[in-house]
Formats: structure tokens, sequence, C-alpha cells
């Protein structure tokens, strides 16, 4: 399985999302440039946290223009996974390939520790290998977290099960709507968090729960394409 | 020399003799003479300003330099003592820390979000200027008690600033110290420190090797930020439009990330002769020092300088101070290769100047030389001095007190909740949740336990790194105080499971010029220094920063010192928490 | 020719800033502020003599990239 | 009574934000934007109706909180 893990100017988690894809599943990944224009090569596409152009404007403003981004679209209409974290996700929240935004944390401060999540929707291929339900241990980093989607939008995605992370009660960092973390897409190959899991892949680095999304990802498309093995 | 085709505004060369303006740029009736006689001739008003900065304390420690030699600077594992952008240190397997501290002090105080910010983009570039890629930033901070508004409102703006710019270039912020007291009030102590790694074969220097080469610009366009504060206000120039003052400096942290990857990226190509961050005045104080270093002249074409704003003057273009920018030198050959690397990233550079064999900095300007000074002159012969020194009368009238004398404490519940909820024993993570202590995934320890730990990629290796000064023992004796301070980082180096290698200070004192503060420098520098021998960890490098004083006087003698220890093994990192009920508490030491 | 666009977070959106600043304009006595909204104030020089070619061009750049019409609304001026 | 205070970064002082919506907005094929500047617009409702006292208070507010005088410019009007 090949994963491409995006550059923007800014970006400054894609040497985490790269290393975490080598030290959890042993895959090959690439980093790809936002200035290239096919992605077709790969299986699964990263979309890393930074400060992409600075996040100035809005976060994720001016990296959704990229060139990259049209190729990232024709990915997604193919079936690509696409994983977008903090910045990532910003992004992808501004291309329009997942509903909402994300605003100012209501603390108005940047905000860095582990948090508490529960796993909505166990049945993406981001996160079989968790179970419904299941609390985890995910670290935040991010100023602008604060999921704001309005409520017709939210209703539908309820409906259709397109909320994947929530904080757990009464831990809500940002003032998120509904305690919302992470979100996919209607037809689910495209998943934003806040949280980052490529920082919770060792136990040194105080929690290793975030290991279990690639080997999810890698265990839902071996199974797509026919083979066997499962990592654990 | 061409005759002077300069703003209107700007005095002539006989009107800076005569109404001895160089002396509101800090320069003495005696160190004017000193120019004149190394010129052959009256400075004009660009050569006055850059003589000014060159022979500033900031630049030249003039008034520290006789002491900064006291301290131990060599060891087995330094492969880059002071001098350079930051100290280096051996830690096996050919790879090497380096890391230094900056002080961004009297910024912070007028305006502190940029300020701190601004000093966090400064520390950073000398770091990747020697070629490392920085690890770590650490940081330590005096501020007014808290009760104060304005004391509230710096640390607020203090913090914001540090965390905004560490976190956007994606530097974890891991640790540091925030002390409260009155003694700093209204001016708060922004120090801030950069680790870096780096393999030996890497490492940079800032010269500006091979006569004929091109020297490079690096970085955004240059403005009229922080020109240096002792901007003449003669009449004429307060007439001045607006648009003419000197402004605040703004970071730019995706500017900087931006000026990092293609700087590292250049060196990773092996081209790089010399290269050097324009820190403190600019343009001015990397070029000297880079022709200096290697015994060469540099001559600057400052119509190629990138400018932001219209009309620059080249006294502006010299001692202006916007951030981020960076100078090389190559080969004419590699130009191309260089040049690749930098628009792919988007990020300007241009040739502005060439290496020469004269021995001097040429200024052109409009087809003029507007500025011709010795090199020499400008980073060598700057007058050093030895500042009187004097016991001061509160030292004595303490040594008199009889400190035993204090009544016993029988509450001591009591007195422990009163010292734990003191804002300066208090917990931190208000502070260190706002940076990001976790980006790039290596942080082993983070904020919170003695010493900040940082494992190595592809090693088995970690650098444990601290800073440390209480200020107000140094206050209260100042070779003890500068003794504790280097012992204390010490501690926490070993506690996290590291062996010391060595420190980087950053001299935080009042006015050099009155004997008393003069003498808390002297005995602080002293007691730093035995404690560092004793420890055998050698000074690499530091920082200096004078004059921290208000109406109400100067602050705590502070030198903070900045500490970095190797672990060979992360499996023998230490924290410091209680770990399972039933174990046993030692304690260690008298 | 200078555009002068104004982006505002929607209505019924909240905006953490505001209550922000309007919790800190109570805490220094100014009592009388019973809302605040902050919104980014953006001047643009268009090199361009055509106003109504720059109306469009405007709008363009207000829908493309200067608001994220999920949350805010903007309107501009042209002088 | 309605204040709009508009609080812009002084002219000589960097503007990065500035500076990248213009890369952006070149980047878009807006050639004919040659500089942008990103300041701030904030607007309160006051419960007072004497325009001459709320003048006074707005800008104290301004110079104590809503402008950082020493790297931004501000104004306001009153309605
Ligand atoms: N307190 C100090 N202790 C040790 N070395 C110092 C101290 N202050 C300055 N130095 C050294 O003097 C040299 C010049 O410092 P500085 O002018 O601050 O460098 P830069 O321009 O790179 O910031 C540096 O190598 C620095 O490490």
């Amino acid at each position: 399985m090949k994963f491409a893990v995006l550059v923007f100017p800014g970006s400054n988690c894609d040497k985490d999302m790269y290393n975490a894809v080598r030290d959890s599943i042993q895959q090959p990944a690439d980093y790809i440039w936002h200035t290239a224009t096919d992605l077709s090569a790969y299986d699964c596409i990263l979309v890393p946290g930074g400060f992409s152009f600075g996040d100035y404007l809005r976060c994720g403003a001016i990296a959704r223009f990229s060139p990259v981004m049209k190729a990232l679209v024709e990915a997604v209409e193919r079936g690509t996974y696409v994983l977008g974290v903090c910045n990532g996700f910003q992004i992808l929240t501004e291309a329009g390939l997942l509903p909402g935004a994300l605003l100012r944390n209501n603390t108005l401060k940047f905000r860095c520790h582990q948090t508490a999540l529960i796993v909505e929707n166990n049945n993406t291929p981001f996160t079989t290998a968790y179970s419904q339900n299941e609390e985890i241990t995910i670290p935040i980093a991010h100023g602008e977290g604060n999921y704001y989607v309005d409520d017709a939008t939210l209703e539908e995605m309820q409906a259709n099960n397109q909320i994947i992370f929530r904080y757990k009660k009464g831990a809500n960092p940002n003032g998120s709507t509904d305690d919302i973390a992470g979100v996919s897409n209607k037809r689910g190959n495209v998943i934003g968090m806040m949280p980052h899991p490529e920082r919770a892949v060792h136990e040194l680095l105080g929690s290793s729960d975030g290991r279990r999304m690639f080997y999810s990802i890698l265990n839902t498309w071996r199974e797509k394409h026919g083979e066997a093995t499962v990592v654990r | 020399m061409g005759k002077q085709q300069l703003s209107d505004k700007e005095p002539t060369a006989d009107q800076i003799a005569e109404q001895k303006i160089y002396k509101q740029m800090g320069v003495s009736d005696d160190e004017y003479e000193k120019i004149c006689c190394f010129l052959g001739r009256k400075p004009n008003y660009v050569e006055t300003g850059i003589f000014s900065v060159m022979w500033s304390e900031h630049c030249a420690y003039k008034n520290s330099k006789n002491l900064l030699k006291r301290f131990p600077t060599s060891g087995a594992k330094v492969l880059m003592g002071p001098g350079e952008g930051a100290g280096i240190v051996d830690i096996g397997d050919g790879l090497a820390a380096a890391f230094k501290i900056e002080s961004h002090n009297h910024p912070s105080a007028i305006e502190p979000y940029e300020g701190a910010a601004t000093g966090v983009g400064g520390i950073v570039r000398d770091i990747f200027s020697m070629g490392a890629r920085p690890v770590a930033l650490l940081n330590s901070l005096r501020f007014g008690t808290l009760t104060n508004s304005r004391a509230k409102y710096l640390f607020e703006h203090v913090i914001s600033g540090i965390a905004d710019y560490g976190n956007c270039i994606g530097i974890p912020t891991i640790g540091g110290e925030v002390m409260f007291d009155e003694s700093y009030e209204g001016n708060p102590l922004v120090n801030v420190m950069c680790v870096g790694v780096i393999e030996h074969d890497k490492i940079q220097r800032g010269v500006a090797k091979g006569v004929g080469n091109p020297v490079y610009y690096v970085g955004p366009a240059t403005g009229r930020d922080g020109i240096h504060g002792a901007t003449f206000a003669s009449e004429e120039l307060t007439e001045s439009s607006e648009a003419k003052r000197p402004a605040v400096q703004v970071g730019d942290p995706f500017m900087e990330k931006l000026v990092m990857e293609a700087c590292l990226e250049l060196i990773d190509t092996g081209i790089v002769l010399g290269i050097q961050d324009m820190g403190a005045a600019g343009l001015t104080c990397s070029s000297a020092e880079m022709a200096s270093k290697a015994g060469n002249g540099m001559e600057l074409y400052l119509d190629e300088v990138p400018q932001r704003e219209t009309g620059m003057t080249p006294y502006e273009m010299m001692l202006s101070e916007s951030q981020e920018r960076m100078l090389f030198v190559i080969n004419q050959k590699d130009e191309a290769q260089a040049m690749e690397i930098f628009e792919r990233w988007g990020v300007i550079c241009k040739k502005v100047g060439k290496v020469t064999d004269d021995g001097r900095l040429k200024l052109f300007h409009n087809g003029e030389i507007v500025g011709d000074m010795p090199i020499t002159a400008l980073v060598d012969e700057c007058p050093i001095y030895n500042k009187p020194s004097k016991v001061p009368a509160y030292y004595e009238t303490n040594a008199s007190v009889d400190t035993l004398r204090y009544e016993e404490v029988k509450d001591l519940n009591g007195a422990l909740a009163k010292v734990l909820a003191s804002p300066t024993v208090a917990n931190k993570e208000w502070v260190y949740n706002q940076y990001d202590y976790m980006v790039n995934t290596s942080t082993a320890v983070p904020p919170g336990s003695d010493a900040a730990v940082v494992a190595i990629r592809g090693t088995k290796k970690a650098l444990a790194m601290t800073t440390d000064c209480n200020g107000r023992f140094v206050y209260l004796d100042p070779e003890v105080g500068g003794r504790i301070a280097v012992a204390e980082a010490a501690r926490n180096i070993v506690c996290s499971g590291a062996e010391p290698l060595a420190i980087t200070d950053n001299l935080n004192f009042g006015n050099p010029e009155k004997p008393e503060i003069f003498w808390q420098m002297e005995h602080a520098v002293e007691g730093m220094a035995d404690a560092c021998r004793v420890l055998e960890t050698p000074v690499v490098g530091g920082n200096v920063s004078l004059y921290n004083e208000t109406p109400k006087g100067a602050i705590y003698p502070t030198p903070v010192v900045g500490m970095v220890g190797l672990i060979q093994d992360i499996d023998y990192i230490t924290t410091q928490g209680f770990k399972d009920e039933g174990d046993v508490i030692v304690l260690v030491g008298e | 020719m200078k555009a002068t666009v104004y982006v505002t977070i929607k209505e019924n959106v909240l905006d953490p800033k505001g209550s922000a600043v309007q919790g800190a304009l109570h805490s220094l006595g100014f009592d009388e502020v019973s809302k605040v909204r902050i919104g980014k104030y953006l001047e643009l020089d268009l090199d361009t003599n055509d106003r109504a070619a720059a109306e469009i061009r405007i709008k363009e750049m207000c829908e493309l990239l200067l608001a994220n019409t999920v949350i805010e609304d903007y309107r501009y001026e042209l002088a």
C-alpha cells in the first residue's frame, strides 16, 4: 500500500506523519510537494498539520488553491483514502471536501495536550481497529479547532454516521459543536480530525492509541485488495 | 570617496562632528576620535551609524568582554566554542548538539508579542545558520508581580508571542522557567534558547571565503524596521514625516520556516562557503563579521538589496533589523543550484555583494561609494572597557544580618500551601499548554519535569535541556548565586538521566556603568565560571543583556544558564514524579 | 482603484474573539458595551480604473478566498 | 448607539498576512492586486445615547485595548 504525505509551504507535521506510517505499518510513503499534479500512484493521501502559508487570512484558506488540491479532489472521487489532521483537516474543510469550518478555540489560546476521544464510528477505513464507543487518548495542538457546522448539516451528518470522533463529555477543549473532533465525508473515504494520531504511535510519546488508525487503514485496504495479512 | 548624495535630512560629516550627533547614537567623544583615526577623515552618516552599532555593547561586548574571558570555554567534547552563531558539542556517532541562548528584553518591554516572537526567530536562525536542524526551544522569563496589570499584560503577550512563532515554524518549545518579582517590573526578561542537532561534517561558519565570490541576501525585503533606537532626534528629523519613523519589527514565522528549510537544503548540497543570519544590526553586522572571520573585505551593492519601502537610504538599509534574513557566500558557478532551491521554497535570494581582498567594507549606492571602512576597525578595534567596580551598600548591610534568627515556621502545611500557590512556584501548565511541545514526535519528556528530553531519531540517544537562574540568590550573593545557577541546571540535567555537557548563558544585568552593577557582574561570572570548571560543563556560547533598568532601579542580576546533557539510551530517562505506592524516598545531599 | 473588504462572522455563528473583547472591556469598566463583533478589514490596491470590472473581480476574490461563506459574510466598497 | 472601529497596521510595519494574501491572489490570477493590508474591524453596541460621551469612551477603549498603538493605527465612527 502506498502513502502520500502532502507538503505545503508551512506544513510542519509532514515528517511526523511520514514517520508514523513507516514506524507503525512499515509501508512506503512519499512526500508530495504542493505543486504536484498527479496523485494516482497512491492508495492513501495524508494531509498533515502545520501552518500552511502561515495560516494567514484563515487556516487552510490559501493551501486549498495549491495545484495538488485538484489531484486530491480527483483521488477522492476515485475512492482513495484521505486523512487530514489538524491543518490538514482545516484545508479539507476549506476545499469543501468535508463539511463545516474550524473557528478559533473558545479559549482564544493555542492548546497542546493529550485529550480523551470517543470513537463514534468504527466502521470507516480509518477506525476498524477501534471498538465502537471506545475511549482513546490522542493529543491536540491547535489554536483554531473549534468545529462549526450549521444545524441542518449536522443532522445530515448524524444520519450518515459522519461523526467519527468526539471529545469525551466534559473534555471539549475548544468549543466544538457537539464535541466533534473528527468527521468524514458522505462516502466515508475522507476524514478530518483535529487531534494528531501520528503523535500517538509510541508509549514514549504518551500514548500509542494512534497506531491503530494506521493499522485500520492498511487492513481495510488489504481486505479490499484480497490480501490476507492483518496487522495489529 | 564620491560626493554624498544622501537624503537632504541626513547631516553631513562636519555636522556630525560639530553637533556631536554621534553621541545620540551612543558613541563617546573618545570613540569618535578613534573612528576618525581609523578612517583618516570624519565618518559620514551611514558610517557613523555602522560604527555605532558595531561598537555597541550588543555587538562588541565592550563592557563585558574581559569578564567573559573568565569562563572556561574548552573541553574534549567542544567542537565550537563562543564566537559563532552557536556553540557545538560532540554527542558521538558523528553527531553534535548546537545551542545558544539570546535575550529580547527591551523589544519585549515595548511590544511584548512581537518582541518575544522575533526573539524566537532570531535564536532559531542562529542555530540553523550553523547547519543544525533545530530540535527544541526553551525560554527563561521574568516579569513584575502579577498584581500589576502591565506585568500581566506583558506576561500574557510574551507567552502568546513565543507560542505563535515556535508553533508555526514547527519546533517544539519544551522547557523554560517563569518567575515574577517586583524587580522586573517595567523591564521583563525574555531569554530564548534553541537546541539543534548536526552532523559533524555539516558544520557551517559565518565566513566570507574566497576573494571574488558573490555574496547573497536571503529572505524578505528590507524595511525600516527597528533601525537603531538611537536614531538622532535633531530638529530636522523630528519634523520628518511619520513614514520615516523606524518601525517595530514584526515576526513572520511562516517566512522563517521557508528560509530555514531552504537554507538547510542549501547547506546539504555542500556548496556553502559561509553563512550567517542577519541579527542585531542586520546587514552591517553580518557582512562585517563574515569578512572579518575570513580576513577579507566585502563590497555591498545597496541598490540590489530587496527593499520593502521606497526611498530607503544606505543608513536605513545597513541598520534595518527586518527579520528572517540571511547572508551567504558561494562560488559563482554554484549560483543556479542555489537559486533553484530558493525559488522552490518561494524565498527571495539576491546577489548583493562580493568578497574582496582589501580588508574594507565598501558600500555602493546609486553608482557612488557611500561608505568605506576598514573591517578590522569595525569588528576588532572597539575599545574594551574595564568598568569600575564597587561593593553595593545593600550587600554590606546584608552581611551583618543573622539569617538564623528568623522565627521557626510552626504551621508547615500552611507554609507549604503558600509556597505552592505563589505564581513563581505554581504549576505552569497555563504557559506550556500554549506551546506545541510535541511537534517532531521526539519529545520524550515534555515540560513539567526537571529537564525536558528530546530523543534523537535513528539513535538510542536523547538530549536533556534546561534553563535556570534564581536572580534573588544572585542579588544576595552574586558569586554563590552564580554557582547555584549552574549547579541547579546540572542537577536538573542529571535528574533526567543525562550527563551534563556544556552551558550557554545569558547575562542579564543593569547598567554596567554603575560600579555596584559591575561588581554584581564580576562576581556572578566568577561564581558561574567556578561551577562550570568543577562540573566540567564549559561555556560554549551566550549573550549579554545590560542596561536592564527602569527609573525604579536595576533588575535582580539574572545570569540565566541554559544547559544541555546527553542521555546515551532513552531507556535510562528518569522523570520527576513519584511512581508507585510504597517506593522509598531518599534525600541526597546536605 | 482602492477596494475595501469587510469580512464578519455570520450573525448566528459564535464569535469567540468578540465575546472575549467584550469581557475584557467590561472588566476595564466599559460596562456600556453590550455587544462586540470582530471582523477583518482588508484594503486592496487594484491596478485598474474600470469600476464595473473591478466590482466583478473583487466579488470573485471574496467568494474564492477572502471570506469563507460557511461562517462569514462579506461586503466591499470601491473607491 | 453603534460604534465601528477600524484598526490597521501602521504603514511602515510589516504585514505578513497582507503579503501572503496578495501572493495567493496573484497565484489565483488576480494580477491587478498591487497591495493588500489586513486590519481589524469591530462593531460595538453601546448602551448610551450621549454621543459626546460615547466618543470619549470609545477613544479610551481603542487606546487601552482595541488597538495596539505601537504597531497599529485606529479610527472610529459613531452611528
Ligand atoms: N555571556 C556569554 N557567555 C559566553 N559567550 C558569550 C556570552 N555572550 C556572548 N557570547 C558569545 O559571543 C559571541 C557573539 O555573540 P553575539 O554577538 O550575540 O552573536 P550573534 O550575533 O550570533 O547573536 C557568540 O559566539 C556568543 O556565544
